[in-house]
């Protein structure tokens, strides 16, 4: 553990999953509040996933997700006044609040959305990383989806073509077992979501999302193998979701007992405060500090995000297609 | 003998009532069993029918619209729903290329009758992949019918005659019209409405209003503050988009001499598009304006509340539309 | 192999390969005479695939593929007076002259088409399994695909709801190398076809599809596997098409040596005729009545195609839609 | 200045001149490389520019357009020669939800410059399934431009502007005019034309007509017919159909007075009906006559050579509706 994370790594790591969470939390109240609409797909529970990969990533290196995307935005460094402000449809939203939650994207993070199609991202994904190839920046791409989507054809058409073609990128299956209402058994045929990759020679493994330090250490191993031109590689990460699927989901296919189960024995939070606890020797002050500025940014999300203006209606017309064409 | 129902009930109950007459009519989608449908519309059919015949599906629409389309080639009538129609894009060669073709293809052997449902255009703030319309793309290709319901008791008769029709049958829904209660549905299981056939909802003089799906009630509001300021209109809901009923309209056009076209898509090309050509061929000498069209704005849909307010037709436009078409100001 | 053919078998057997090469032999004559035209997809060189499965199938068992299929409608029973004239564009063609060589299909025996989209045919013979357990007529659907096919990811996700739902159909793939000008190392990543269904627990293997008797060993075990409730099986034949891809491809991709080697040694038909010759010391003379059969079967056939009419002008309206509704 | 060439290697060399020009255009799609193009328009550029820039893909469009679109997101141009665009049906949820919508879904930052190309509508005798024509459908959608150029120096001038612009364009080619030579080609590396604007090909005074693509040709031939009949046919050539150039047509028609548009896809809801309505709405007073759609068959494409021959529209019927528009018999 200590050759993944140094003490300040593993507090940079805590803050930001706390970050999420804490985001989550609020923006499920702003959704109550009415002052976030339609579909709104929160990350709780799953906040290791994201962490731990991002601790390993270079600059470089280029991340894609589906619509469950707040956490991957948060942590990969985008400003959480500017993804509020989005939730709340405003014009200082990543998205000038033309996206939403689902469809949002910043350039400088190298975060590339925020798809609300299921499995969609998976081709795009798949080209960043022949664009990596092609411009020859030793990045990697990094694509999410859930186990529901790895049911998508388009998925196998980009395996095949990754593989083919040795392009550096890393799949990455967020194994929360149910898409929308569907448990993971009543959607997919096989033994599990990492193998079907052998079809194409591409290596998978699986480890527990609920764990950072595991998620890192595999996350590691499978950038290394794209990195190094070796081609896709694919992890499966077995995690939860604490809330429903979106906001407008009860959530009755499953029982309170087996969310309870999970939050109280396995959640990422507070696992690796566990380990940093006893393990790091950390302080509860330091932690302490941790929660009260996390719990400031997020004040101050949400302030901003309340008062920043909704666009002008001009904004309607805008951004259609851009005007400008290419003379290099 | 009519009774009050969401469409939303309505339409569970065509689709139940199916399935009690004709037990190879089966229901198959996302979400459609233990879920009871994403927006509630298969509410109690698996309870009733059971896993052979309420299907939920794997989230890979190209691929179980194409089983779709390979189970009616066997002898059985699906009811395909997409979660919502922006999915479909992902099935497009099979409901196209495979369901709408193939008839013709096979000289008349390879009938495909099956429904492909669920709810189409905008919901609310659910930006702009979620949120097309595809009625004018759908309505666009022959081999297909293609329907789109305003009320509960059209929606279930119509529903109910998509489902006993031996073609393709794409079925438009609308999210925002699932929780809107009609008191016009049949309770008769036999009670079906011919496919094709427009309704005139509202008589009037000065003006037609032609629209479909949501947007009729946005029709008739309008026609109602028309009213107050003396103009009177004929609202037309369409009903069905191929074949379409020109018929309806050219007589309505024939007293009113005006048209205003609503619809929530995209204006090129769209339903109201074929509407200004098929009047130009069959009513030219009766217009004493220009076709109007109200169309959704031809931008993808933004999230923001005020920018996706300002993005589809609203009871003003279409008010304004008619005052200009009747040169009332 | 006595379990497998009888004499009698054996000889029809022989007959239906030789028919369908001189079909296609004679199809090529009359595209060149520009009595056929379009895309028009030979099958010489595959003849053992399709002949090999249907002499293992039931009556109730429906069979699918894609735009190579003049070999599949005839050796499932079609008239090839009505394939030759749908090849010419006339009325007396299964579709009325409507479809053209890739879209014929008939409902009496069991044959869905003929389908030009490729990998379109695959969902559509998973739905066909899925009406077969539906009705519980205690049929298969056998579903063909070449392998340039087999990266759609439709299949994929065929795959997946036929494990699942334990689907009777057996998946076939007719490797023959070659997709267009594309051959299968440049466009298929991974160890094999018939593995790649591991992935969604269906089990697969592959035979040579140049020998009838290991096609129908293969398939009769894959069609019992299917029958008796299992689930999905795949076969993957190794084959080869003389041919160009179609009769405008003049295959400068690949050497002639690659196609005389496989002519020469792997003929499915020379195999065969010499396999019946020795062991089922069948007459030489038999083997000559068979071929005279066949050849009149064909001119007969090509004279019909010539002389059937083209379909009357009012058949462009007929057919776009079936105009009666079902009353149960 | 002007070079003979046809459309095949027009537009070959306005990918090649601009794979010169500019680094990160690559061309990307089915036997694009090792077979030279199945239908040759990339003839040497395999040879030219490495298997780097010329990229030969498996047969699955949904994946590889996804691919490019993420490769354009990447910094890069890609080039996506679908071999018909039929097949870019399986790839139409790529094209349309995540080529054409980014870029307003990110409020400005996600720019998409990719350009779909390949044969679209009916080559000769490949049935229904390879024979639809797309330009209505693309044109419907905000978010893309469409070009469907008839001459070879348009094909040649326009994919090179497609290829420079930041947006997901849609370049219809046709399978029948690649192999037709045009003398209009030009050979300045740096010429490129404005996107969004038609050309009139012929001038005339009695009735207008418009077509795009390979219809041109056929109009063309038919104002040849009509002037020996004494009518001056003006003959527009549209070149783009999103964003439409309304305005050359309404100039047209201000001296014309009649229109009649050409169209080889299917009528309801097609780029006639568009013009139909903006000249309805542009135009209302200077037309004395309807708007006359000449288009395919409202049916799939039949394969047999009598049925394809009436499926399609052909000069006789250009020549009858520009009579009937003019009253001329
Ligand atoms: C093509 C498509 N079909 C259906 C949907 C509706 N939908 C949105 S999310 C979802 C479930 C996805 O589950 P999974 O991939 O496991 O991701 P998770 O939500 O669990 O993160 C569905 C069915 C969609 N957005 N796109
Ligand atoms: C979706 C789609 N893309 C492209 C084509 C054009 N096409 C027709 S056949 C073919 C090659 C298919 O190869 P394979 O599956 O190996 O079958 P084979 O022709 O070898 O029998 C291609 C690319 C098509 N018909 N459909
Ligand atoms: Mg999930
Ligand atoms: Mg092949």
């Amino acid at each position: 553990m200590p050759k993944l994370l140094s003490e300040k790594e593993a507090l940079k790591a805590y803050r930001d999953m706390l970050l999420i969470r804490r985001f989550e939390e609020r923006s499920s109240q702003l959704y109550g509040m009415g002052l976030i609409a339609g579909f709104c797909h929160l990350y709780n529970g799953q906040e290791a996933i994201v962490v731990g990969i991002q601790a390993v990533l270079n600059p470089v290196d280029t991340v894609i997700t589906a619509y469950r995307d707040h956490g991957h935005m948060l942590a990969c460094g985008m400003d959480p006044k500017g993804v509020m402000a989005e939730l709340t449809g405003r014009i200082d939203g990543y998205s000038k609040g033309k996206g939403g939650s689902m469809h949002m994207f910043s350039r400088e993070k190298n975060f590339f959305g925020g798809h609300g199609i299921v499995g969609a991202q998976v081709p795009i994904g798949t080209g960043l990383a022949f664009a990596h190839k092609y411009k020859e920046d030793r990045g990697v791409s990094v694509t999410f989806m859930g186990e529901g989507a790895t049911n998508q054809g388009q998925v196998y058409e980009s395996y095949n073509m990754a593989s083919l073609w040795k392009l550096p990128i890393v799949y990455i299956i967020e194994n929360n077992h149910y898409g929308m209402g569907t448990s993971q058994e009543r959607s997919s045929a096989g033994p599990n979501y990492y193998g079907r990759g052998q079809g194409w020679n591409i290596p998978g493994e699986q480890a527990d999302g609920m764990v950072l330090q595991d998620v890192m250490e595999a996350a590691k191993k499978a950038l290394d193998h794209a990195r190094s031109g070796k081609g896709p590689y694919i992890l499966e990460f077995d995690t939860y979701r604490y809330r429903g699927h979106s906001m407008s989901d009860p959530a009755k296919y499953r029982s309170k007992e087996e969310v309870e189960e999970v939050r109280r024995h396995r959640d990422p939070i507070d696992q690796f405060k566990a380990y940093i606890l006893k393990t790091l020797k950390v302080k509860e002050d330091q932690i302490k500090t941790i929660e009260e500025g996390v719990k400031a940014i997020i004040l101050e999300a949400v302030e901003f995000a309340k008062n920043s203006p909704e666009p002008d209606p001009s904004e309607l017309y805008t951004d259609v297609l851009k005007e400008v064409t290419s003379h290099v | 003998m009519f009774k009050s129902l969401t469409v939303r009930e309505a339409l569970r109950d065509a689709m139940a009532e199916e399935m009690v007459r004709d037990e190879t009519v089966f229901l198959l989608g996302e979400e459609v069993g233990e879920y009871n449908g994403a927006y509630k519309v298969s509410q109690g059919l698996l309870d009733t029918f059971g896993a052979r015949r309420v299907v939920d599906t794997p989230i890979t629409e190209h691929g179980f619209a194409g089983l779709g389309v390979g189970a009616a080639f066997g002898g059985l009538r699906p009811i395909v729903e997409f979660m919502t129609f922006n999915f479909s894009m992902q099935a497009m060669d099979q409901i196209i290329n495979s369901a709408a073709k193939t008839l013709y293809m096979s000289g008349g052997q390879m009938g495909c009758p099956i429904v492909f449902r669920g709810p189409n255009g905008a919901a609310s703030r659910v930006g702009a992949q979620h949120s097309q319309c595809y009625a004018s793309w759908y309505a666009h290709c022959p081999g297909l019918k293609v329907i789109s319901p305003y009320s509960a008791g059209d929606a279930k008769a119509l529903l109910k005659a998509a489902i006993r029709d031996m073609n393709p049958v794409i079925f438009l829904e609308n999210e925002l019209l699932y929780g809107q209660t009609f008191n016009d549905v049949s309770q008769d299981p036999d009670y079906v409405l011919p496919i094709g056939k427009a309704l005139v909802r509202r008589e009037g003089k000065d003006v037609t209003l032609t629209a479909f799906s949501l947007m009729v009630g946005k029709a008739l509001e309008a026609a109602d503050r028309l009213a107050e300021e003396g103009i009177e209109a004929e609202v037309i809901d369409l009903r069905t988009l191929r074949p379409f009923d020109v018929e309806t309209i050219v007589v309505s056009v024939m007293k009113t001499n005006r048209v205003v076209s609503i619809e929530e898509s995209w204006p090129f090309a769209g339903i109201g598009s074929e509407i200004a050509a098929l009047l130009m061929e069959h009513a030219f000498d009766y217009l004493d304006a220009p076709v109007m069209r109200v169309t959704g704005a031809d931008v993808p849909m933004p999230y923001a509340a005020n920018l996706e307010h300002l993005a589809l037709p609203q009871v003003e436009s279409i008010v304004e539309a008619a005052k200009a078409v009747c040169y009332h100001s």
